[in-house]
């Protein structure tokens, strides 16, 4: 299974009935393929909507997601502008976000914005739904493609938000991080506590109930 | 978006419990849940705070909740029209908060939009700024008002689907559609319930996301 | 001619085509009778719409004006919520205001909204029409019932809004309130500046192109 | 009420001046009125300062007068899919501003609404709070964030009527109401117009109260 695959089953498994719930681009767009059978919950989109669906047949006018790619409309839909859109993100009432990150660390901070020097497309929406949604779920791939950790005891990138992530999932391990605690609860198969701690450069503790991720 | 949000009147009594907040729609009693309102009368709750525009008049809107004893306080930025508010106000039986009606509307969209408050002239100069902290922007006073929020809204709209998406009428809009953003629990008394993709997203003015529980109005 | 009509009157002088206008109640809900015929305006309601008519056969559902009273819609009416209303009010949307007055005094403060003691009715929307509108208008009866000037050095009531008075209109005499200068612009037909001045406890300045009130 | 808004292409090109800042509606193009955005690049316009969610690509939405060399700012909270605007931040000829969208959203809504400012929690402990007042409310730390205005504001809508009531379709609404708050004056690029009355009052999304001048869209 593909490290993607990994991460975007584990992270469906923290979705529930009625949720509202707001994706990043790349990644975390492929989480709803992997809800159960008969689950329902609501894609809010930051350009103004709640209840994005995949797109059928033709594009209708108007009906984008963030990105600026045609979708569908779930029926009961509803449209609104871009301040009513973040008084939905800011005001707490998106029950989980997922997003994609470049750094994490102990202190829950997220770096996912800015590379000084190279890369500067700017904030968009992010920061605002990384402090303002109930649930703030990093789904990345645990080292950059150097192989360098991105979790980290201090995020070295300008930070997204202090303090907001909730959960971290990599093709390797799951991380809860409550009340300023950084702890593993899952690893993927295979994958022992020493493998997570070699690509880690986090302080992390173990819980007791550590447990392989369920990929059923 | 499956959900269906529709209850029976028989649900909604245990929903209120004696001494908490209740944002209510409406203006002058136009725009205000009737039923929902009887309910809080039929349940015999006690020391509600309620939040909303105005206390209309003694037999119209919130105005009974005041005359039979229900509340404790009031948080609204007119109480002309019911005299009822004013005697027991003066009687020492009313607690009566008065917010300037923009401020008031700008306070219940921060406590719904995660502001932690915002800047108005409104006030500035008057009794309303007491105790209030100042903020001068571009040489110009403005009043730091803070967000409200409350335990349940009631709202009244004219449809909704079964999802909770609501379209108010006219202006019976008013507060309703920023209170469905502040409190911990919203209800909606609606005069007619359609099924779910009925409503053009376009048309929608209080997202279902919002809202927890749809109640069709009574007929009596 | 009554005092209303005469203030009436005058106050519709200040309407121009297009101008957005929120009315107090009472005497500020004559003054549209009085506007030329082909002039257009749009009544801005607190209420939450602009494009207030008067009523016309049988109320319909909502269609009331901020006094809770059954009302008409103009053709190309709009409806919103109270936040959106009182942008309109707040933001300098609102071309006038006129509202009733207990007193004004020389630094263009109003107070109408309270009598300690005797009249606690809550300042409504008039505290954010006061400070929001481009131009307050103050309607009002020189002197109160028993004969006391409303037009003070200094308003000892409770203000509704410091320094926002753009001009008070009664039925013997029009000031203008600017820099700071309460000028008398125009009087009565018969009135004399001795009356006006017997009946003022403000100072006042007198325009040097002074004139009656047109009542045309 | 009866004024007709209703103007030709060839009044819109002299509303327009040199330096002028223009809010433009718009989510990645969509919602952006591309006649009006052409009419700022025919004209030759220089200097411009653009305040919108994004910049889009080169050759959509506002990309073409980035591209062009017509603006020396923008305020934006993304430009990361229009590489062109990063390489003339990069080469010092674009003054690029970043915003958080909501910021951007309730900034605007502020300077159009009569605001003083807002409290936000968007941004603390981030690069975004540099410079910026904060208050500690309730004890969580907010942003004072601070009005945003424009000279001109173009919008993008399905439909007006005569009077210039807006209907925006589907998720081009995004910041165009907002936007129609917040500048001295606002023209709107519509797709129909309709005789006054044909719209329902319930249903208009910017009332023509905003709105200075409409203009028919380009078919092309």
């Amino acid at each position: 299974m593909q490290a993607k695959e990994v991460i975007a089953r584990r992270v469906a498994q923290e979705f529930h009935e009625g949720y509202v719930v707001n994706l990043g681009i790349g990644l975390p767009t492929l989480v709803p393929r992997y809800l159960p059978a008969g689950m329902h919950i609501t894609l809010q989109s930051e350009n103004g909507f709640l209840g994005l669906a995949p797109l059928e047949g033709e594009p209708l006018p108007g009906v984008v997601n963030a990105g600026g790619q045609p979708c569908g409309l779930m029926p009961g839909a509803a449209m609104f502008d871009s301040a009513m859109s973040f008084a939905l993100i800011r005001g707490g009432h998106v029950d989980v976000t997922v997003l994609g990150g470049l750094q994490v660390d102990e202190e829950g901070n997220l770096a996912n914005w800015m590379v000084p020097g190279k890369m500067v497309p700017g904030m968009g929406g992010a920061m605002d739904l990384v402090t303002g949604a109930r649930k703030v779920i990093v789904a990345m791939e645990h080292c950059t493609k150097e192989g360098e950790p991105r979790i980290l005891d201090r995020c070295t990138l300008p930070l997204t938000a202090k303090g907001r992530v909730a959960m971290v999932v990599t093709e390797l391990a799951v991380f809860r991080i409550t009340h300023g605690e950084f702890v593993l609860i899952e690893h993927a198969p295979g994958v022992s506590v020493e493998d997570v701690r070699a690509r880690t450069k986090a302080r992390f503790a173990v819980s007791d109930e550590l447990k392989a991720i369920n990929l059923g | 978006m499956a959900l269906d949000k529709q209850v029976d009147w028989s649900d909604v009594g245990p929903l209120f419990r004696d001494g908490i907040s209740v944002m209510f729609g409406g203006f002058m009693g136009v725009g205000t849940p009737d039923g929902l309102v009887s309910v809080l009368r039929e349940r015999g709750t006690k020391n509600l705070t309620l939040i909303g525009n105005d206390t209309a008049a003694p037999e119209t809107g919130v105005g009974p909740l005041i005359s039979d004893g229900h509340v404790s306080k009031v948080v609204v930025s007119h109480i002309g029209t019911n005299p009822v508010t004013g005697k027991k106000m003066i009687a020492g039986e009313l607690d009566v908060d008065l917010v300037p009606q923009g401020t008031l509307a700008e306070r219940i969209r921060c406590g719904g939009a995660g502001l932690g408050g915002v800047l108005t002239p409104t006030g500035v100069g008057t009794v309303v700024e007491e105790g209030k902290a100042k903020m001068v922007v571009d040489g110009k006073t403005f009043l730091v008002e803070l967000p409200l929020r409350a335990d349940v809204a009631i709202l009244k709209a004219k449809r909704a689907d079964r999802a909770g998406n609501l379209v108010y009428e006219r202006a019976a809009r008013n507060f309703n559609p920023i209170m469905a953003l502040a409190a911990d629990l919203v209800i909606a008394e609606v005069d007619e319930i359609v099924e779910i993709g009925e409503i053009d997203p376009d048309h929608v003015m209080t997202p279902a996301a919002l809202v927890d529980k749809i109640v069709l109005t009574r007929r009596l």
